[in-house]
């Protein structure tokens, strides 16, 4: 009763992200509504628009720094620049999808594409925001029930089909999965799920069978979500089948959103036992997923899959940040999120690009595409050396920082963590060159004829590849990043 | 910040990249004007550097180094863009900018996408010189990487032969050796800072800490020599060199062998053994066993090459293998040495390539048993090429003497029996660099012609003739009146040693 | 004195150098032989007036109260390694570098003036002057050197252009070869140098030539005793030092250059290897001689090296069919001479000798006769063949009323060489001979047989060309005497060779600069004499006119006469080292080594990963419920592997 | 008689392991999806009997178990309706007939 009683509904006010995102995705909703059934072609440049204004809401209105509805929810500046940095990922996603959602097969449903989109990306929010494992629940499925839609927008290609149901079903088990895990953890908590209230209750020395269980599952139901190994056999089919527009979603953002909640989670519920028991679960994991997802990459062909299973390494360096467990740790994994949104979206826009005009994906039709496409081949390039982390691109610098916040912990076994981690980044390099081979060097002619690629598209394009050039080279994105982390330290209760 | 002369070092280079990109792909003239007026720029900065420097230091300033600057970068992880030279880095920039202007001129029709092929032939210098100008090892390592990812594109896409086999292989072992390095760099950050202090980047501060305890030195040792060892060509890890540079376009041969392989023996003393002198002392010894084998190793290989660029890749590995030999002597001398062997080696190869691409260029083979007498056909290649021999047998006068001598009588300095025996097989490398070149100059400037066509084949045009004469005079220069440079360089290694003996 | 005369020696032949070797090809021959030749003389001028200057000024620079002192003129820093161990470059003048002077710009100049004649015609007559420039410039710089590096670093530069000389036809392969092996033999013996120098300076701390002879026991005792495999530090030192000087002097078994080198234009090996660079060795062991002495194993070294040589290459040079390599073999044996009559000296004195270092004296006597008259011979070969067209003597015969000059003043340069009295080879031979006693009858003896072996081989040398019996084809072309250019020097040379004797040579060069009093040892003189003229008459009846006697000799012992023609194939064995061993199995061996494990193993980490790559692929089976396997399997074992760790 | 929280948690636990044995096994993808809810369904369990006996006071198991049978309908919703998709192209709704995507 007196829950009923203390209930402030100006709580809400103090959930702006989220409102916003909400707000945008009802006027999508009404236009598609009332717009009546034309092409709707004013749609895309009305989401791009406000999801731009939305995001630079957020990025500028200050976080009201207060936890509400009892805890449950945390709006800090740490969450709005994961939510901001979220949101650039998705606004490229739109721009990058716009050719595709005009096309007449799939014009009737764009809004509905948008709309889905943003209820994922609200999803995602409040997993970010989460302090409490309901609410993380709630986020989680709202992260990635609508993608099971998007994955199969593509109503006439079989794959788009498969993609959906091989992702639906390991999702459900996933979740099933991890619920059990959660039953596990509640049978340990003193009868609450709230984030600090665990962290007193899993103290370091009592550990259980019951416990490791517990986050072994956890681990199991968000690596599922970040596409760790063995955790990860979805991705490559999903994002194989799925619309390309989906796939740089999935790839980035949900990726991303899963990543900061996996830190949040690890860090403030089960920080206790971070040495006893998970820094060496996420060792051996996150060394399978470096390592698997390159022995994987090397062979693949076509540029979605082959973009799937390099998308898995990442993860697996985007998870050293969880490895550092302190603050440095969690500004430099958004830091590499961000870089990792810029650079891999950078790849999907040529990708897509391509795709939409010539219907190509292999790597073998990139052969001699600088003859045709010397920006694209440029873009391409670009995106590639970032990803493998090449100087003076923006890659480079989101490695060495994890690198370097991972080794300052001290421990030798993470040195050799990261040691293993450099020797992967020679095979992925390997790999991530056979693209740079196909479109500098092969000698054939070209498969792909010159062709002038959409404004939209090219805007991501242009957006890409500033952010690859810059957010190395000037440094106070990670400044940021390392500003809004020490600035609401103090809502997560971060390790060392 | 750009008042400091050293910052323009990087600053053209972009400049150049700049106006490139505006040039039109087709446009030559354009293109090619961009070049030669940075390169030039570039050649007119370093000598400019280099009086000022020797000015600076005949007034007495004696700081380690000069024209310091540093700019917070990375606040959070301590980082700054800090620069600054010693007499030994002052070279080293000489060394680059005569030969990125040799380069220039040596690549003068170069096709296809001369645009891009410059393009890239910037990024590369660029990362040459901010390697040498940085003294903050995180921009240093940046510096270091810029300058090795183009070489894939260099070579792949405009070199020859085994073009895209070499390429890679050589991108991923230089990449292997990096990551090592890395691993030993954020060591080095890591501890470089007494209990308590703020951990950082910079050279300066980290050598005058000298924090770091002798348990961590020797792991750290190893990675960051092994990891410029790469680079080095430092035996097992020199495979990359001869595919490399036998496929690589002319001027990325000269670039590479001249002076991407130096930021090896640079990096190895001056983070190696400077940052970690405790165990340089207490591990040189496996190094001087690994590159006393190069040395000898790569000589014999070179016997029997009939590549002309595989015989100058084996020899490479041969006089790079003597540079970190005489860097592991620990004696001022002997380090002298390996710096002057450096420059030296980078002047005479850079010559050697660029003849070889001439040559090449004309021939359409490099395989000296299809060619023979071209010093009747080309007499001033053939002379170019014969001094290039001679400076590589070290005949006095041109600067391979100087640089064996120093080293061989530096080395001799350490007088256990050890030390002894590699010197002594140093010293044979003489006589073999003798056979191979002689044996090449015998096969393919002299004797008979082998084919009637290279009859109608003509000799060196004006750019080529300019970029082999600017090599030759600074190799004889230094051949004849090594002194001053020689004692730049001692000047600038007192620091180091006074680490190294300070760590005993 | 004053600098600029010295200065001027070494500077004008590198200006000449470099203006013929850039400019050359510009200019006409005859304009840059003119320059060469002027240059030449010039520099002989100025020589001439140094050496006459330190001998017979009597400045007290020079000489104090008669004995000759060693004069740096000037000694300027070149490298400093470290604070003590500089290398200078510098010019010293004392009697062997005096004298050196003038042998080294007499012989070049009338090289340069013969070869006017003898090259005219031949294409590159710019590059042979500024070749030869070249070599006159080192050849000068190393007898100045102040220091061992020094002389070192001109040691190379006379290698590298003997080399170019040699190789001057270089589009014969048999020059390019010859060139070739004549670089890396002696390379190989200037790696024994370098290594010897590495150790004497490490001792010593000095490079500075009189800073260790003017005191040799503190060399000694700086090495502090130390020893290496039972000699001590300084025998080996000075053994290495010694290796060095083999390899340019062709001592064995790092003669097989020579020989060869005769493919170079005859008037280069007049000039080369036959006057000057060739006795580079024993000016080295002349320089070093007291330090030598406080070592006297090493000195023993040389005497025996000296002693097999000279046997070796007169036994040799009995067997040759071209007339250059006999002369070539001769070189060897007589500068062995040399070397033993050094090995034979002392320099403290010794109950018995009544001047102990008669040996040194009489080396320094002979090698200057010994380069006038040498040139001269090969001079007059070189005409020879200008006039024959052949190296071969079985082309000649009989040539002496064609070739009147020639023949007679070769006829003196073979008088000479045999040590017939008054010609200048009697008494720096008999000198030698005396030395060579005065340490031990046995090196007298031998070295006696020797000298009456060269006197027969050098008159069966001269019979075979002059006498013997007249080749048909002069018939339709008809040898005769070479122009003036050619000429004139022969004749100056010839003059030389009958005076050069009667100089008071022990006056101004002594190894301690002490003078000395030649006079003729009348028992050694006496045999020496009796047997030069015993082998003479044996060589006039066996080939002074055509008759059987070679061949029934031959055929008496034909396997000697065969070993002794393939110069008991010392070639062979080298050829047989270089290529079978050392390229056909080290090297070979290294290049495959390199190629497939070396670089094997880099490629097999790529093969590696390929193969993992491929044998996993059965984990993406594309079955849902495969994949679902894989998770729970993933999620228990991480449990259970971390239950097991922790619990 | 009064029965210990054992008794609940053997059935959940049954649950569970039915659920995946079904899943890995069975051919039909309704099949398939039944047994995860039956996955599911245990979890929800588990938390309603360790609200039960652990913590009796409060009710936060329960809201939970509420929440998350309301996300496995929608779940099994959005699984159908793929499911009919599959059932329209394939023909079939044979899991083994869609594993085109693989390696």
């Amino acid at each position: 009763m007196d829950f009923i009683q203390s209930t402030d509904y100006s709580q809400f006010v103090s959930m702006l992200p989220e409102l916003i995102v909400l707000g945008i995705f009802v006027i999508v909703l009404l236009a598609d509504l009332f717009a009546g059934d034309t092409k709707k072609s004013f749609l895309t440049p009305m989401t791009a628009v406000l999801f731009l204004l939305g995001t630079v809401a957020i990025w500028i209105v200050p976080a009201s720094g207060e936890s509400i509805f009892g805890g449950m929810y945390v709006n800090d500046t740490m969450t709005n620049a994961v939510k901001a940095i979220l949101n650039i990922g998705a606004f490229i996603v739109i721009l990058q999808s716009a050719k595709w959602v005009d096309r007449e097969d799939v014009v009737i449903r764009k809004a509905e594409f948008f709309e889905l989109m943003l209820v994922t990306l609200f999803g995602m929010y409040l997993m970010v925001s989460a302090r409490h494992f309901l609410l993380f629940i709630i986020g989680l499925e709202t992260a990635s029930l609508p993608l099971a839609a998007m994955v199969a927008f593509e109503k006439r290609h079989y794959e788009s089909h498969e993609a959906a149901i091989k992702y639906i079903l390991t999702a459900v088990f996933s979740s099933a999965i991890l619920m059990v895990g959660l039953s596990f953890v509640y049978a340990f908590s003193t009868g609450s799920l709230y984030f600090d209230d665990l962290a007193r209750v899993i103290q370091s020395g009592e550990m259980s069978g019951l416990l490791i269980a517990a986050i072994a599952f956890v681990i199991a139901g968000i690596g599922f979500k970040l596409s760790l190994v063995p955790f990860h056999l979805w991705t490559a089919d999903v994002y194989q089948g799925a619309p390309t527009a989906v796939t740089s979603y999935l790839s980035v953002v949900s990726k991303g959103a899963a990543a900061v909640t996996f830190f949040v989670i690890f860090t403030t519920c089960f920080g206790g036992v971070y040495s006893d028991c998970w820094e060496w679960m996420m060792y051996a994991v996150i060394i399978a997923t470096i390592t698997i997802g390159n022995l994987f990459a090397i062979r693949q062909k076509n540029m979605k899959r082959f973009m799937a299973f390099s998308s898995i390494s990442q993860a697996g360096y985007i998870m050293l940040g969880a490895m550092a467990a302190d603050g440095r740790g969690l500004a430099s994994m958004i830091f590499y999120i961000f870089v990792y949104i810029v650079s891999n979206l950078g790849a999907f826009a040529v990708i897509s690009t391509i795709e939409s005009s010539t219907g190509k994906l292999s790597m073998d039709d990139y052969n001699g595409l600088h003859k045709t496409n010397p920006w694209l081949s440029f873009t391409m390039t670009l995106a590639m050396f970032s990803l493998a982390g090449i100087p003076p691109f923006a890659g480079f610098f989101s490695k060495i920082l994890i690198f370097t916040s991972v080794t300052g912990t001290g421990s030798m076994a993470l040195y050799m963590l990261v040691l293993i981690a450099l020797i992967n980044t020679i095979i992925s390099l390997y790999y991530y060159l056979l693209v740079v081979k196909a479109i500098w060097i092969s000698p054939e002619e070209p498969k792909i004829g010159a062709f002038r690629s959409d404004n939209w598209s090219r805007l991501a394009l242009w957006i890409c590849v500033a952010g690859i050039v810059f957010f190395g080279i000037v440094p106070f994105i990670y400044q940021y990043c390392v500003d809004s982390v020490s600035a609401s330290a103090g809502m997560l209760g971060l390790l060392n | 910040m750009f008042e400091n002369i050293l910052i323009w070092f990087v600053v053209i280079p972009v400049i150049m990249m700049i106006g490139l990109g505006l040039c039109r792909n087709s446009g030559m003239k354009a293109i090619r004007a961009v070049m030669v007026v940075g390169s030039t720029a570039l050649l007119a900065l370093s000598v400019v550097l280099c009086c000022d420097f020797l000015r600076l230091r005949g007034m007495g300033v004696d700081d380690e180094m000069l024209f310091t600057g540093s700019w917070l970068w990375y606040a959070p992880l301590n980082i700054h863009l800090a620069v600054g030279v010693d007499g030994i880095s002052v070279l080293m920039l000489l060394l680059s900018s005569v030969i990125v202007f040799a380069g220039t001129f040596a690549s003068w029709k170069i096709n296809p996408l001369p645009k891009n092929f410059f393009l890239w032939y910037c990024l590369l210098s660029t990362g040459v010189y901010g390697f040498f100008i940085s003294i903050d090892i995180f921009t240093m390592f940046m510096f270091y990487e810029v300058a090795l990812i183009p070489m894939y594109l260099l070579i792949g896409v405009w070199g020859t032969g085994r073009k895209e086999y070499s390429a890679m292989k050589l991108t991923l072992m230089l990449m292997g050796g990096s990551a090592f390095l890395m691993l030993g760099l954020l060591g080095i950050y890591w501890h470089s800072a007494p209990e308590g202090g703020v951990p950082t980047w910079n050279i300066l501060e980290i050598a005058h800490n000298s924090a770091i305890d002798p348990s961590w030195q020797n792991l750290l040792f190893c990675c960051t020599f092994v990891g410029f060892g790469v680079l080095g060509a430092m035996f097992p890890f020199h495979t990359w060199s001869p595919d490399g540079h036998a496929c690589a376009p002319t001027a990325v041969s000269m670039l590479h062998a001249g002076v991407l392989m130096k930021l090896g023996g640079y990096g190895c003393f001056r983070i190696a053994i400077y940052l970690l002198p405790a165990a340089a002392n207490e591990l040189a010894w496996i190094f001087i066993i690994l590159t006393g084998i190069s040395i000898v190793y790569g000589a014999f290989s070179a016997c029997v090459q009939t590549d002309l660029k595989y015989i100058n890749a084996y020899s490479s590995v041969s006089h790079c293998g003597m540079v970190l030999f005489a860097i592991l002597m620990l004696n001022t001398t002997a380090m002298t040495g390996a710096i002057l062997q450096m420059l030296s080696h980078g002047l005479m190869t850079a010559l050697f390539f660029a003849l070889i691409g001439m040559i090449y260029g004309r021939t359409h083979t490099r395989d000296i048993r299809q060619m023979g007498g071209l010093m009747k056909i080309m007499p001033y290649l053939g002379v170019c090429y014969m001094i290039a021999g001679f400076a590589s047998l070290g005949l006095p006068g041109l600067s391979g003497f100087v640089a064996e001598m120093t080293i061989f009588f530096g080395s001799f300095q350490n007088s256990d029996l050890f030390h002894r025996v590699f010197v002594i097989t140093a010293t044979c490398s003489i006589v073999i660099t003798a056979v191979y070149i002689l044996r090449v100059v015998g096969k393919l400037l002299l004797g008979p012609v082998q084919d009637k066509h290279h009859l109608e084949l003509t000799d060196a045009t004006w750019f080529e003739r300019l970029a082999t004469v600017t090599l030759i005079v600074c190799i004889a220069g230094i051949g004849c009146f090594p002194n001053w440079i020689n004692e730049t360089i001692q000047h600038s290694f007192v620091p180091i040693i006074n680490a190294i003996q300070g760590a005993i | 004195m004053e600098i600029t005369l010295p200065i001027l020696i070494l500077a004008i032949p590198v200006c000449m150098f470099l203006l013929l070797g850039i400019g050359g090809v510009y200019m006409p021959r005859k304009v840059a032989g003119v320059l060469g030749i002027l240059g030449m003389g010039t520099t002989m001028t100025l020589a001439y007036i140094v050496a006459f200057t330190y001998f017979f000024s009597g400045n007290p620079e020079f000489i104090i109260d008669g004995v000759r002192q060693q004069f740096q003129v000037f000694d300027v820093t070149w490298l400093a390694f470290t604070e003590r161990l500089v290398v200078n470059l510098g010019f010293i003048l004392d009697p062997i570098s005096a004298m050196m002077l003038i042998v080294i710009t007499t012989i070049s100049f009338m090289v340069h003036l013969y070869s006017w004649g003898y090259m005219e015609h031949e294409p590159g007559f710019q590059r042979y002057y500024a070749f030869l420039s070249l070599f006159s410039f080192s050849m000068l710089g190393l007898v100045v050197a102040t220091n061992i590096f020094q002389m070192y670093i001109f040691w190379e530069l006379v290698g590298v252009s003997s080399y170019l000389l040699i190789g001057f036809f270089y589009k014969l392969p048999s020059a390019v070869s010859a060139s070739k092996k004549a670089f890396i033999v002696t390379r190989f013996a200037d790696l024994g140098f370098l290594i010897g120098i590495l150790l004497l300076s490490f001792y010593t701390d000095t490079f500075n030539f009189i800073s260790m002879t003017s005191n040799p026991e503190a060399v000694l005792s700086s090495t502090g005793g130390a020893t290496f495999m039972g000699a001590s530090v300084l025998t080996w030192a000075m053994v290495l030092i010694y290796v060095g000087g083999m390899g340019k002097s062709a001592m064995m078994p790092l003669h097989i250059w020579l020989p060869d080198a005769m493919e170079g234009p005859t008037p280069v090996s007049a000039l080369i290897h036959a006057a000057t660079m060739v006795v580079a060795g024993v000016y080295l062991v002349a320089r070093m001689f007291p330090v030598y002495c406080v070592v006297d194993d090493s000195l023993t070294f040389v005497t025996v090296v000296g002693a097999i040589t000279a046997f070796y290459a007169a036994v040799v040079a009995c067997a040759q069919i071209d007339i250059k390599r006999v002369l070539a073999f001769s070189t060897i044996s007589q500068i062995a001479f040399m070397m033993v009559s050094l090995g034979c000296a002392y320099d403290q004195p010794v109950e018995g000798v009544h001047y102990s270092g008669l040996g040194y004296m009489a080396g320094m006597f002979h090698l200057f006769t010994h380069a006038m008259f040498k040139a001269l011979l090969f001079l007059g070969a070189g005409a020879l063949i200008h006039a024959v067209h052949s190296n071969d003597y079985t082309k000649m015969g009989g040539l002496r009323k064609y070739m009147p000059i020639t023949h007679w003043t070769f006829l003196i340069g073979c008088l000479a060489i045999a040590g017939i009295w008054p010609f200048a080879g009697f008494f720096s031979k008999d000198e030698m001979l005396a030395a060579m006693f005065s340490r031990h009858w046995f090196w007298g003896a031998w070295m006696t047989m020797v000298a009456g072996l060269t006197a027969f081989y050098m008159f069966r040398l001269y019979y075979l060309i002059f006498w013997w019996e007249e080749n048909p084809d002069y018939k339709h072309h008809k040898p005769h005497d070479a122009p003036w250019q050619m000429s004139l020097p022969l004749i100056i040379l010839a003059a030389v060779s009958c005076v050069a004797g009667f100089i008071p040579f022990g006056e101004f060069v002594t190894w301690n600069g002490e003078p000395y009093h030649i006079h003729i040892e009348l028992p050694v003189a006496a045999t020496s004499l009796i047997v030069a003229i015993c082998a003479i008459g044996l060589a006039t009846v066996m080939y002074r006119q055509r008759n059987e006697w070679p061949t029934r000799v031959k055929n008496m012992c034909p396997g000697l006469w065969m070993a002794a023609h393939r110069r008991f194939y010392w070639d062979e064995i080298y050829m047989f080292i270089t290529h079978k061993i050392i390229f056909g199995g080290i090297c070979t061996a290294i290049a495959w080594f390199d190629r497939h494990v070396i670089d094997g193993m880099m490629n097999a980490f790529a093969w590696v990963t390929q193969k993992v790559s491929y044998s996993i692929r059965g984990m993406q089976s594309g079955q849902v419920q495969a994949y679902v396997v894989w998770y729970f399997l993933g999620a228990a074992l991480l449990a259970a592997v971390t239950w097991i760790c922790l619990l | 008689m009064d029965l210990s929280i054992l008794w609940y948690l053997v059935p959940s636990v049954i649950m569970t392991a039915c659920g995946v044995y079904g899943f890995i096994t069975r051919k039909n993808l309704i099949a398939m999806l039944v047994s995860l809810e039956l996955i599911l369904n245990s979890a929800d369990l588990n938390f309603v009997i360790f609200n039960r006996f652990l913590f009796p006071g409060s009710m936060e198991g329960m809201v939970f178990t509420l929440f998350a049978v309301a996300l496995a309908a929608a779940e099994t919703a959005i699984a159908i309706a793929i499911i009919i998709n599959i059932y329209r192209s394939v023909g079939d709704s044979d899991i083994h007939k869609v594993n085109k995507m693989k390696f």
